[in-house]
């Protein structure tokens, strides 16, 4: 999998692309933490997903763990752009009652 | 542990590495196209999969790695997917089974299983504690019996 | 009769049956992606697998059926394939090897063993009569050091 | 493989699409002895390759005998579209030589 991030003001944004499973949730954790480790300005996450054509609860347990360490300090965690298959596994793990799902980044930052 | 296999039987062996997983499911995704599977369909085999494999790394070596089996059949038109380690094993396959249920709870959400069951027609989890586990998993085409499609250039081919 | 194995070693084992050969292929591919080979490089993969495994069904097990076993390994760099099979074995591995040369006429070219030879780096052919073939066939990516290519997507991602 | 088959006059027109291997090669055989065998008007025959993603020498060998057994017949065999990989193992194999690839239908035939 492909991860690559960037910050915009309060918010990181990590793209992720290819397949969200075990192999993958290991270097989309330390790409997070080394970010928030590195720029104590960070507050939120959005994650988006509109390249990642594969997903199972390894990479849904990658995006839980990410937001119980948002709230703990307030921050809020955003998944944008979820093609089928994967927000099926998105949904029916109970993720779209805690996570706000966005079509765009733009309607994701906006939110904020 | 197969109680029985077809001819068109594969069986694949690797080690018990996070990486293999991807394989894994590329493999089985390979193989299922031999069956009049819907592309959904397929997605939800490869999540299948995905789960299985991953416990046998996840769980089933934890901090060690060993040998993972996945054996792929196809018997009376359904596939046939086992998934098997000869990791620590599983104490209560029942309590396993349930959502949210996991002995690893600051990682993982205890979906695995939930998935399985979920997205497969038929699920057997067979453990032993100290031994090993294998999780036989069968799913037949819902559309069965109509001819698998080709690509969209090809109005109506004879399929072979 | 695999010297040495690395971690990331699969081991597949299947009957020789005619649709096995597309699955064998396949299987290599996904396997392949591991490292930075081309598209071009892939397809030369595929042929040199489709012809090894083609003479396990139609040579080595001609006329009845047995097991062929694919072991895909990675070492030092390199894709490692071997093609085994307890099959009829070859006579003179020196006669069969050149072009045109086939046991059966009829049918085959007497390719098989010239496009594994042009399109992989390494090859080694062992076989015993009575015993079976093993063909073990090494290919390096060329452009080695480079990290694999993604989707068109994304212009410089961080590959993991 | 996908093998479907036309007639124009006296030429049978095969459309292949898939992976051209030893197990494709049986039916390819077949279809085309059965169309020989049902109409005797047919001398010449035309293999559209242009949705073959692959091809092995199984594959050669097939067309390769197909050529035997028209040149026999004084009947003439070509080739329609070849994409890149099919292309190479073709002209590796020595069968650009003997027979020759159109790229289109209409130039095959209007060569007869
Ligand atoms: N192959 C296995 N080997 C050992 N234990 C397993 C295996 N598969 C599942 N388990 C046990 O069953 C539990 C539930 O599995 P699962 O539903 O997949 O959730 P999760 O993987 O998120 O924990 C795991 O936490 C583990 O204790
Ligand atoms: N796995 C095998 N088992 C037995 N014989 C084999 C095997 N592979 C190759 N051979 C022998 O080597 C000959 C040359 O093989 P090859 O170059 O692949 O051409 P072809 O398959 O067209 O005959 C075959 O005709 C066969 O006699």
């Amino acid at each position: 999998m492909g991860v690559v991030a960037k910050r915009i003001g309060q918010t990181l944004i990590v793209y992720l692309d290819g397949e969200f499973d075990l192999h993958a949730a290991g270097p989309f954790k330390t790409v997070v933490a080394d970010a928030f480790a590195r720029d104590e300005r960070l507050r939120h996450l959005i994650i988006k997903m509109s390249d990642v054509t594969f997903m199972d609860s390894s990479g849904v347990g990658a995006i839980l763990g990410r937001y119980r360490d948002l709230r703990e300090r307030g921050g809020r965690l955003m998944v944008v752009g979820l093609q089928m298959p994967v927000r099926k596994v998105f949904d029916f793990s109970g993720m779209s009652r805690v996570i706000s799902v966005f079509e765009s980044e733009g309607h994701a930052l906006a939110s904020l | 542990m197969s109680p029985s296999i077809s001819d068109q039987c594969v069986k694949i062996e690797f080690l018990s590495l996070p990486e293999n997983v991807a394989f894994a499911r590329a493999a089985v995704a390979v193989f299922a196209s031999r069956l009049d599977f819907t592309v959904d369909e397929i997605d939800e085999i490869k999540v299948a999969t995905s789960e299985a494999v991953s416990n046998s790394v996840v769980h089933g070596y934890r901090g060690t790695s060993g040998e993972v089996r996945l054996i792929l059949d196809v018997q009376d038109g359904a596939l046939v997917i086992t998934v098997e380690d000869d990791g620590c094993g599983i104490k209560d396959v029942a309590w396993a089974t349930q959502a949210a249920h996991t002995t690893e709870p600051e990682e993982r959400m205890g979906l695995g299983l939930v998935f399985i069951h979920e997205y497969m027609n038929d699920v057997v989890v067979r453990s032993k504690p100290g031994r090993g586990t294998s999780v036989r998993m069968l799913k037949a085409p819902v559309q069965a019996g109509r001819p698998p499609e080709s690509g969209p250039s090809r109005p109506t081919p004879v399929q072979h």
